[in-house]
């Protein structure tokens, strides 16, 4: 077992300005946003420079850090003093954070490009570049930061872009709606969050990823550990739409794609599982942390696939899925340093698959005026080659097919659950099945069968400006697994920054294991099952009604229904009491107040009658008192 | 001795007296019960070695105010009385427990101090030959000043009575060619009929009837009609009371318009009322 | 240099020579009143240069006796709490008229809007306003500090009373009598004060530690309180805030809820704190309580509003919550985080008010329902309203965040309990902020919106300087906090107060390494 | 002796006191007035010659003059209201209510 290398300080070269990677896109953002109409015609294209800039800077500090002995590999440097005593605001560029940096920035342009084409008919393209450069630099500030508190400004930063752009057609009620739903859930996360925050400031006095090593956090008791580790972990499910607060994912969909490609699939979704591998210190001594981050993965990941077997609306069946595979991250994220590299590794090539799928189904709803009813698609396959072919090969990597991306990094995770405990590790398994299921379902509903196509659609394959990077994603979907997994080349490359296992997994081409081979069995299964129900057999225009379980499926497993019911309308009626209680009780018993001072002295003016009589009467009265006093003292 | 008795005399006098003040119906009562409180304090004073307040209290009170208070009671109507109906309740009652209440506990201040027997201003005076130059010698001497804001108060007194009870005239005053000329040139030069012509009574509260029997507005003798409906004895005939009302409350619209200057024929403005008034009867 | 003599005079020589402009010159009474709330401004940006943080707690001292037979002195100085209040003042006043340009106008089609009144009292009173501000945070004298608290109440009463919605009479009326009622108990502790102190002075600096008993100190420290309580607002003496603040106009709702209801939290801080150190603990269980309430109350009852301007001064008693919270909290993190809370919140809800006043202008009703779908034709005037709003809900990179992490983590380590709930205010206020966004900005566009015309030239000046205040700061707050910080910790001592130290060893690894 | 005096003093005293409630005539109210003004002089005087001193004559004498001035005020106004209310009523001024 080894531990993670020592953070050490680092001055000039690439690195020195890495902090450029979060400026670039900001910078892109301000201009655009500020610039007005004027930049409508060159926005995108500065959009897309910042984040292939970005990129750039991303590759030469991942080049310099490789350069590097692997235990001088995590260097930090400060940028300026954020709050004085508490918190200085600095860069983190260890394998981690520029595994994940390379990721945003080199997905994050290829959707940028696309955008171009996805978005040229948008009369607000310039602020959708905008939002997304945003996205950008907040995601790369959340991964770079070197304390707890950059990372929350960068955590809630892509929550503000993800709520600008699932909100970006914003006169549509229903992506209003959406983007309060996911920025509110989010929040809940963020609660969490922050006190996980709060406790680790008050218990170690230091919120800077370089104090708090091993030997820091081992000197907590394991209470204070795991209590830590349970609140990172709700912030972790807020943004990594884990259960209990997923919801907000299949919602979001209701942004442009390509938001829901880099946003909702590849990159700011992951920032839980990036969470929990950061705060590794403190799960890695917190057990039982460990053991609920790894329910909650498998739980959501039979959930998401679930959800991903009902549905008809072809993102939100991804969604369904993305679900389902962050699932899998998280699962391989509480398993340790074992399971760290696949979880990463995973969130990685999913990155990819993911994304190129998610563009895959924006090419062709660009092709299709915007309908997203897989029962309205049926045998594009034809008429849209690259996109079909792309869609495939993003098909066939994320349920496991042997050589491709997703088969090394699930199955690592697969079998590191296995070794971890069965019981996960069979449920992940049956998890893959349905993968298998869904997604053959998803490609033989929309590429496959018959047509179904609503009278005024005509596809068409979409420009080059969107069909390139669907290609360049695709074949990091073939390769990019088995570049990283053979040989443990990714879990040595991250292990300054998150430790090395006890010993290293083997890795095999091909490996057969036992697991892997029920893997592929229930895979193969699904696949066949949907082929069965939707490529050989007629798919009705129309969802049929289901059995429960598939309307179960439909309504995100009664999610929706469940926070309604326990949140949402106890809170409505909480609303409605605490405005009656403030405008009746306290503003009643003030104005009531005022209103016997108002009545009392209504009454009391009466006494003024006007007839001089009654005053002297009262001045009679008032001299006897006066005369009556002087006696009484008199007398004393 | 002698003392004793003028002063168990003038006691009983005065204290009935001004019981009779306050319990009178009729002002000019209460004026004269006044004048003999004053006079009788006049002579305590005398008795009490106050030669010269009582000779002021006589002059000043009995002779100046007293008189003055007789001349406001004939400007605003000797014979009027009050009204006994108390309007504000429980005025009475709490006034006579005040009143009552007030004097039991001065008197029993005063009961409670054993005086020693009077000093007596025998000595003040011998040195100065007698009351009034002693007082004369304390008010020009020691008092001066006090005694010249007086004399200021006095004549700001004055000024003031004379700009309260003045009234600018604005027109020259009528004289009779004038008055005589209004009263031709107004709609009625004859004499205005006298009450109870032709009537039932004729007693003079009651309004003269014309020939066909209806009643002469012009006949109504205001101050009576006036009287008889505050205290309540209406015409028993409703269609008198009701037309009576009517001329009354004609009276009271013009008496609450603002009075500008000095009206010089109050005659004419009357009688042309009344011409509008009969001329609403006649419709 | 007597600074903040000149600070407290030059807006009241201005406020007179706009008074005595002759009638008709509105346009010049607007410009003049404008230029010397400038030149309030530089000069305050002149003095805050010559502050030195470190160096003697009070700076720019000025004393001079007022009435000798009860030791009342003119005495002014600052701290770097002070300092930065009468900077926010400086700063909020020529924002304020800019932003009030047309408020004593009416509108042609005024629908339920002011009427047309005197624009220069207008701007006067304004002026007058920021001198009573300046010196309400500068006095070190205890009885010039309490003239100032009730006199400020003058001019808002006219600004809210004259130039107000249909409400207005009401919402004065119920704003002064309870700033009266709340300034005469003050008035009673402050005599007491000087009684019982027997140091024939109403110097705060030579008061200081003057009270020993402990009864009289928790009863003097009630009588402050109380005041203060009601200035701020506390709950649950909040309710005269959401009447005075939706009838104001927004200009003047701007300074009520962002500078005037400061003077509250200021004073808990600065005299309730350092006067009552025993009374201020024995209390602290009961305001930590009523925070809490406020913060979660004020937020549920923000939620269920219609009312634009209603709702934001409902966020505001949320988020004095969070001061008041931060303040007993009695740890350097949290008081400084208060602190600065204080000033953020002027420029957070300055804007929000500012931008929903233009919204009002536009639309002539501050009804949520009554909009819908201005981010289709105002895209400006909604991004102005939403970032307005997020730095409301405290967004990490806007100002408003940095002093609630402050506050609560500040609070978390003394109070852990009270913390997690107040922190719940955090998802309270996403509710209020977004869905009266999406309520007032998003969806179709209403039909009366959509004659609606973006942020005009004037209007884009007055929101520039706040956002760019809003996100500056959010990201650098140190120039703040370094003035900040050391009066914090001359407070804390005078409270008696140390910090908790953490658990683990990291600090002391540091110390050990250095 | 002057015991004598002081209760038949106080006695005018509040007599006119009484008549000052009770009477609604000005012109009465006013007699009552001079009435107390009167009682009080009395005592002024006794209370003179029960310390051999003048002052309380000198008091006396300057009350009266003072009364004189009110009489002559007092009464100006009281033929002013009744040349505009006709009536010389206390209870018909009653403007000045509530």
């Amino acid at each position: 077992m080894q531990s993670p290398a020592e953070i050490v300080q680092h001055s000039g070269g690439v690195i020195g300005v890495s902090w450029l990677m979060i400026a670039l896109p900001l910078l892109g953002a301000a201009i655009l946003l500020l610039g007005g109409r004027r930049t409508n015609k060159w926005g995108h294209f500065l959009g897309v420079a910042m984040s292939l800039g970005a990129f750039v800077v991303a590759v030469l500090s991942f080049v310099e850090l490789t350069g590097l002995d692997p235990d001088q590999r995590r260097r930090a440097f400060e940028l300026f003093e954020f709050i004085p005593g508490m918190v200085n605001m600095g860069m983190l560029i260890d394998p981690l954070s520029i595994s994940f940096a390379l990721l945003i920035t080199g997905v994050g342009s290829l959707i940028h490009i696309y955008s171009i084409g996805y978005m040229s008919h948008d009369r607000d393209r310039r602020r959708f570049f905008a939002y997304l450069n945003l996205f950008v630099a907040a995601m790369l500030l959340l991964v770079l930061s070197d304390n707890y508190v950059g990372l929350f400004i960068g955590w809630e930063g892509v929550g503000l872009a993800s709520y600008l752009l699932i909100g970006f057609w914003q006169h549509k009620p229903s992506a209003a709606t959406a983007a309060q739903k996911a920025f509110i859930v989010n929040r809940v996360g963020d609660f969490g969050l922050l006190i996980g925050i709060f406790t680790i400031w008050t218990t170690f006095g230091s919120l800077a990823f370089a104090d708090l090593t091993q030997q820091v956090t081992g000197q907590a008791s394991e209470g204070t550990l795991t209590a830590i580790g349970l609140l990172l972990l709700l912030g972790a499910c807020g943004k990594s739409a884990q259960l209990p607060l997923q919801s907000w994912l299949l919602d979001a969909m209701e942004g442009p794609t390509p938001v829901s490609a880099l946003i909702h699939a590849a990159t700011m979704v992951t920032a839980g599982v990036y969470l929990v591998v950061r705060s590794g210190a403190f799960f890695e001594q917190a057990p039982t942390a460990q053991l609920v981050v790894t329910i909650v993965g498998v739980a959501t990941l039979l959930a998401g696939a679930i959800i991903g077997c009902a549905k008809d609306d072809i993102k939100k069946g991804l969604a369904g899925s993305t679900m389902s595979q962050i699932g899998y991250m998280m699962l391989g994220a509480g398993l340790g340093p074992a399971g760290y590299a696949f979880a990463i590794g995973h969130l990685i090539t999913h990155g990819f698959f993911k994304a190129n799928m998610f563009l895959g189904a924006g090419s062709v709803m660009h092709a299709m005026n915007d309908e997203v009813d897989m029962r309205r698609y049926g045998a594009l396959f034809p008429v849209m080659k690259v996109t079909a072919v792309t869609f495939i090969i993003g098909y066939l990597a994320i349920i496991g097919f042997p050589m491709l991306s997703g088969y090394y990094t699930k199955e690592g995770i697969i079998e590191t659950a296995m070794e971890h405990n069965a019981i996960l590790g069979w449920l992940a398994v049956l998890g893959a099945g349905l993968t298998g299921f869904y997604m053959s379902r998803m490609i033989f509903m929309t590429f496959f069968g018959k047509k179904r196509w609503a009278d005024d659609a005509h596809p068409h394959e979409s420009p080059a400006v969107m069909t390139w990077p669907l290609v360049i994603l695709s074949i990091g979907s073939i390769g990019l697994g088995a570049f990283l997994i053979l040989g443990n080349r990714f879990m040595n490359f991250l292990s300054p920054a998150v430790g090395l296992p006890q010993e290293l997994p083997e890795t095999h081409v091909f490996g057969f294991g036992p697991a892997a081979l029920a893997t592929l069995a229930l895979v193969a299964a699904g696949a066949a099952l949907a082929w069965f129900r939707y490529g050989a057999a007629e798919v009705p225009a129309v969802a049929p009604r289901g059995s429960f379980l598939t309307t179960f499926a439909r309504r995100d497993l009664y999610g929706d229904a469940l926070n309604e019911a326990l949140l949402m309308r106890p809170g409505q009626w909480l609303t409605r009491i605490a405005v009656f209680f403030d405008n009746r009780g306290v503003d009643g018993l003030v104005n009531g107040l005022a209103a016997g001072i108002g009545g009392t002295s209504g009454r009391l003016r009466r006494v003024q009658n006007g007839y001089v009589r009654s005053y002297a009467l009262s001045i009679l009265f008032g001299a006897a008192a006066v005369v009556g006093a002087l006696l009484y003292v008199g007398n004393m | 001795m002698g003392e004793t008795i003028t002063f168990w005399v003038l006691a009983v006098t005065s204290v009935a007296a001004a019981l009779g003040l306050v319990f009178s119906r009729k002002a000019v009562y209460s004026a004269l019960m006044l004048g003999v409180v004053m006079l009788s304090l006049a002579v305590l004073y005398a008795v009490q070695d106050a030669p010269f307040l009582a000779a002021v209290q006589i002059i000043v009170y009995t002779g100046a105010v007293m008189m003055l208070f007789l001349f406001v009671l004939m400007l605003v109507g000797v014979d009027s009385s009050d009204s006994l109906v108390e309007t504000i309740k429980g005025q009475r009652f709490w006034a006579v427990i005040a009143g009552l209440g007030f004097a039991v506990l001065l008197a029993l201040a005063v009961g409670n101090v054993a005086f020693s027997p009077a000093t007596g201003l025998g000595q003040v005076v011998a040195s100065r030959d007698g009351n009034v130059p002693t007082l004369a010698a304390s008010i020009f001497t020691r008092h001066v000043f006090a005694f010249e804001v007086t004399s200021a108060l006095l004549i700001t007194a004055a000024l003031g009575a004379m700009v309260l009870a003045h009234r600018e005239r604005v027109r020259p005053k009528a004289t009779q060619r004038d008055l005589a000329r209004a009263r031709f040139a107004g709609p009625q030069p004859s004499p205005l009929p006298g009450p109870g012509t032709y009537a039932l009574h004729n007693a003079i509260d009651m309004p003269a009837l014309l020939p066909d029997g209806t009643v002469a507005v012009t006949s109504i003798n205001r101050v009576l009609a006036r009287h008889e409906m505050e205290e309540g004895f209406e015409p028993t005939d409703p269609e008198k009371a009701a037309l009576i009302k009517q001329v009354l409350q004609k009276d009271d619209a013009r008496d609450a318009e603002p009075v500008e200057g000095d009206k010089p024929i109050q005659v004419k403005d009357a009688l042309q009322d009344e011409n509008a008034l009969s001329e609403e009867d006649g419709k | 240099m007597p600074w903040l003599s000149i600070l407290i005079a030059v807006p009241v020589l201005g406020a007179v020579g706009v008074a005595l402009l002759p009638k008709g010159s509105d346009k010049l009474a607007k410009q003049l009143a404008l230029v010397v709330s400038l030149v309030v401004l530089g000069l305050t940006v002149a003095m805050a240069v010559q502050f030195s943080p470190n160096g003697n707690r009070f700076q720019f001292e000025e004393k001079y006796s007022w009435i000798p037979s009860f030791g009342v002195h003119y005495g002014v100085a600052v701290d770097g709490i002070a300092l930065v209040l009468i900077a926010l003042s400086a700063i909020l006043v020529p924002i304020v008229i800019l932003a009030s340009w047309h408020d004593a106008e009416g509108r042609p089609d005024a629908t339920g809007l002011a009427p047309k009144r005197s624009a220069k009292t207008y701007f006067a009173l304004l002026l007058v306003l920021e001198a009573m501000m300046i010196g309400v945070f500068a006095a070190t004298d205890i009885f010039l500090f309490y003239v100032f608290f009730e006199a400020m109440l003058i001019p808002m009463y006219f600004m809210i009373g004259s130039y107000g919605g249909v409400q207005r009479s009401y919402a004065a009326v119920k704003f002064l009598l309870y700033s009266l009622f709340g300034g005469l108990l003050m008035l009673v502790a402050v005599i007491a004060l000087y009684v019982v102190a027997e140091k024939n002075t109403f110097m705060f600096p030579e008061l200081i530690g003057a009270i020993q008993d402990p009864t009289t100190q928790k009863w003097l420290f009630a009588g402050f309180f109380i005041a203060f309580a009601i200035k701020a607002p506390l709950w649950p003496f909040h309710t005269w805030l959401p009447d005075a603040a939706a009838q104001a106009p927004a200009g003047a709702a701007v300074l009520l809820v962002g500078v005037l209801d400061k003077v509250g939290t200021y004073g808990m801080l600065r005299f309730c704190l350092e006067l009552f150190p025993e009374a201020s603990k024995f209390f602290t269980p009961l305001v930590i309580v009523l925070s809490v309430v406020g913060i979660i109350y004020g937020a549920i009852v923000a939620i269920g509003q219609t009312d634009m301007k209603r709702l934001i001064a409902y966020t505001s008693i949320s988020h004095f919550g969070f001061i008041a919270l931060g303040v007993f909290a009695m740890t350097q993190n949290a008081q400084s985080g208060a602190t600065l809370y204080m000033v953020n919140h002027g420029f957070s809800t300055g804007a929000l008010f500012l931008v929903a006043g233009f919204l009002i202008y536009r639309r002539g009703s501050a009804q949520i329902a009554d909009y819908g779908g201005v981010q289709s034709v105002a895209p400006l005037l909604a991004g102005a309203f939403l970032i307005a709003g997020l730095s409301g809900l405290s967004l990490p990179g806007l100002a408003p965040f940095v002093s609630e992490f402050m506050v609560l983590i500040g609070t978390y380590e003394r109070y852990a309990v009270p913390a997690i709930i107040g922190a719940t205010g955090v998802i309270l206020a996403a509710i209020y902020i977004l869905w009266m966004y999406k309520r007032t900005m998003n969806g179709p566009t209403a039909e009366p919106v959509k004659g609606f015309t973006d942020l005009n030239g004037r209007e884009k000046w007055v929101v520039a300087p706040l956002i760019a205040l809003i996100v500056a700061f959010g990201f650098f707050p140190k120039p703040l906090l370094d003035v900040i910080n050391p009066a914090v910790d001359k407070t804390l001592t005078n409270a008696q107060v140390t910090d908790k130290q953490p658990v683990s060893t990291v600090a002391e690894k540091k110390g050990a390494g250095q | 002796m002057t015991t004598h005096y002081l209760v038949l003093s106080a006695l005018l005293f509040a007599i006119g006191g009484v008549g000052v409630l009770v009477r609604r005539n000005a012109i009465v109210v006013f007699m009552c007035v001079e009435l107390m003004l009167n009682a009080c002089n009395l005592a002024f005087v006794t209370f003179a010659r029960q310390h051999g001193n003048l002052d309380g004559q000198l008091i006396a004498f300057f009350v009266m003059v003072v009364a004189a001035a009110e009489v002559v005020i007092g009464l100006a106004i009281i033929v002013m209201i009744f040349r505009t209310r006709r009536s010389a009523s206390v209870d018909n001024a009653n403007l000045l209510k509530y």
